[in-house]
């Protein structure tokens, strides 16, 4: 089980760095944290329309949003961008188990 | 409001066995709640069995025993109709008694 | 068959316990009804009073020594009974019963709790010495058990893994 | 003549099934088939007791347990609370068939008025709400205590979940089928993945239960909770434990796969109320 978990969090955490990757390095905006966010909320959303939300992007959402209040848009951004990668990881399990689920299938 | 105190005593020959659940929080004092503020302790602190007027066990807990906490004895010279007093008191001086028959 | 009033006897006993007040504050929240109290008999006719200083010990021999004043020896004779893994730490039965004669009480101590001694047994004549309750333990940890037999101290000792915690006891 | 267009109705009908892979009664034989064979030396009665039934050191704990077990007191509230009139003078028992009494291996229903699954957490609120009062949380006592009350005047009766012959029942099914198969949750767990390649093994601390039988014991005490909880809080707090944000108690997913679990266990004794770690 745990082997299996690892695997699992492993595949996931690779899709997640991919997409936390593209973050940029330079000094954020309020303005930056607005598109950042409102494109994970996006994804997010889409996530919702699949039930297959996950609660490491509502906490890194959480996270964006309380340190946008602080005005500390570098970490407002990164977590955004984690949020979305963490959410998009959500949608591509959801999606990817259209049809995979069937492989677990106790069949007659 | 429901007696905090279940017993089943049966008396098999001389012999009676004693069960016990009483309903009780047992907070130890050590767990936090969702806020992450420490729940005070609140736990039964004596639980005293009497027959005929003669204390026949006296439980002293801690804060260790579990929630709702159960125990089990056995003891002699009772037999089916008499009556067991049960008694309890926690450490916030809440108290609760009642009486059951032996069957 | 609720009894209370908030009029507590004062005895020995309650007095220690500081229970007045408190009692009142703590009613609401127990919901317990409210009619006379009677005082339970035998919590006034028990001769000892409940052990609060061994209690508090972290410390599982020093509890013992608070509680007894000496440390016990161990026993074949005591039979104790608890599992080998605890599926909660949060409820883990734990059973004993002796071939020893003459017993006066039973402790069960969990060196690893927060606070060691978890349960005192006074085991009056005519009460058999075997014992069931239900102990929390915050970790894996050695159960004791000390029996009390003709005046002397017999332990017995059996490890329970705990890998959910019962968050401390 | 007559035989040939029976037969080729038959066939056609054969073919549908096939065509759909909706064959639920022989699905559910092959469900209760894959555990059967995976522990062979347990008794098919004894899956509803989950964990317990391939442990012994914890079947030890819990025999001692039942001898005064932790339900009792929600048992107790949940027969007062299903006893008490209504501010209308009504009673749940008026909203059930037999008063209520031994009727929770019926559910979940298809109800084919409304074309939905009604779980019995369900009906009872529904049962309020048709007589004036407020709907109770589903994840809290109360409904734990009424739901255990319910499940106690049934114990031993086998789980009777019927699919009518109406495609949305066997949609519904289905639907509780793939839920059950699909892995979510940032761990990427089904409920399959625990419930039926797993159980018997330790996850951390808990030994897994069969997915056969789950539900049978349900409501269940369990030590982690520190109290009791409906067949929703499990749902619930099996989303939570994959990383995934929970539905909604009685969503249409909880309910479909109440109603797969339920059906695929026909057959096996209600136990509930359920102690569990």
């Amino acid at each position: 089980m745990t082997r299996l978990s690892k695997t699992s969090i492993g595949l996931f955490g690779l899709i997640v760095a991919i997409f936390a990757g593209s973050a940029a390095f330079a000094a954020s905006t309020e303005a930056d944290f607005k598109q950042a966010y409102a494109a994970a909320d996006a994804a997010e959303k889409e996530a919702g329309r699949l039930r297959n939300q996950w609660l490491a992007t509502e906490a890194a959402l959480a996270e964006a949003r309380k340190a946008a209040e602080s005005s500390d848009f570098d970490r407002a951004v990164a977590a955004a961008k984690e949020a979305e990668a963490l959410a998009k990881a959500s949608i591509f399990q959801a999606t990817s188990e259209n049809e995979a689920w069937k492989n677990l299938e106790i069949r007659p | 409001m429901a007696s905090s105190i279940r017993v089943r005593a049966i008396a098999n020959g001389d012999i009676t066995e004693v069960q016990t659940l009483i309903q009780h929080p047992m907070d130890s004092g050590f767990i936090k709640d969702d806020k992450g503020e420490f729940i005070p302790a609140h736990y039964i602190r004596e639980l005293t069995f009497e027959h005929n007027g003669k204390a026949v066990f006296v439980a002293d807990w801690g804060t260790a025993v579990s929630k709702d906490p159960y125990v089990k004895f056995a003891f002699k010279g009772a037999a089916k109709g008499d009556e067991l007093k049960v008694s309890w008191i926690d450490n916030k001086g809440e108290t609760d008694t009642a009486t059951f028959k032996v069957q | 068959m609720t009894t209370f009033d908030g009029d507590l006897p004062v005895t020995r006993r309650l007095v220690l316990r500081g229970a007045g007040s408190v009692a009142l504050a703590g009613l609401g929240i127990a919901g317990l009804g409210i009619a006379s109290f009677h005082a339970p008999e035998a919590l006034a006719a028990a001769n000892d009073k409940y052990p609060e200083d061994a209690f508090k010990q972290k410390d599982g021999t020093e509890a013992i020594k608070r509680l007894y004043g000496r440390p016990a020896e161990p026993s074949d004779k005591i039979k104790l009974d608890a599992p080998e893994i605890a599926e909660n730490g949060a409820v883990v039965p734990i059973s004993v019963s002796t071939s020893l004669t003459d017993i006066t009480s039973i402790a069960f101590v969990v060196p690893e709790n927060p606070n060691a001694l978890a349960a005192y047994y006074k085991i009056p004549q005519g009460t058999l010495p075997s014992i069931a309750n239900r102990l929390k333990m915050a970790k894996t940890s050695n159960i004791i058990v000390i029996v009390e037999s003709g005046g002397k101290l017999f332990s017995a000792t059996k490890e329970v893994k705990v890998t959910v915690g019962g968050c401390g006891g | 003549m007559k035989f040939l267009i029976s037969l080729a109705i038959l066939l056609l009908a054969d073919a549908a099934a096939i065509a759909d892979g909706a064959d639920p009664a022989a699905e559910a034989r092959a469900f209760r088939e894959y555990f059967f064979q995976k522990f062979p030396n347990v008794n098919p009665d004894d899956f509803v007791n989950g964990p317990y039934a391939l442990n012994e050191d914890m079947r030890r704990q819990w025999e001692e347990k039942e001898q005064f077990p932790p339900y009792e007191f929600s048992l107790e509230a949940g027969k007062e609370l299903f006893a008490k009139p209504f501010a209308n003078g009504k009673h749940y028992a008026d909203c059930f068939p037999d008063s209520g009494v031994a009727i929770r291996q019926n559910y979940p229903q298809f109800d084919a008025k409304r074309g939905k699954v009604i779980t019995l957490e369900l009906a009872l609120n529904e049962c309020r709400e048709a007589n004036g009062e407020k709907a109770i949380s589903y994840t809290g006592e109360d409904m734990a205590a009424l739901t255990a009350y319910v499940a106690f005047t049934s114990r031993g009766k086998p789980f009777d979940i019927r699919i009518p012959d109406d495609p949305r029942a066997l949609e519904a099914y289905e639907n509780g089928k793939r839920y059950f198969y699909t892995r979510r949750g940032q761990l990427n767990f089904s409920c399959a993945t625990c419930h039926v390649q797993n159980p018997g093994e330790r996850l951390r601390a808990e030994v897994l239960a069969p997915g056969l039988g789950i539900l049978n014991a349900m409501p269940i005490y369990r030590s982690e909770w520190g109290g009791m909880g409906t067949i929703s809080r499990r749902f619930i707090t099996c989303n939570s434990q994959v990383r995934g944000v929970p539905l909604e108690a009685q969503s249409e997913e909880f309910r479909d796969l109440e109603y797969f679990l339920s059906y695929v266990s026909n057959g096996l004794p209600i136990s509930g109320p359920g102690a569990r770690p």
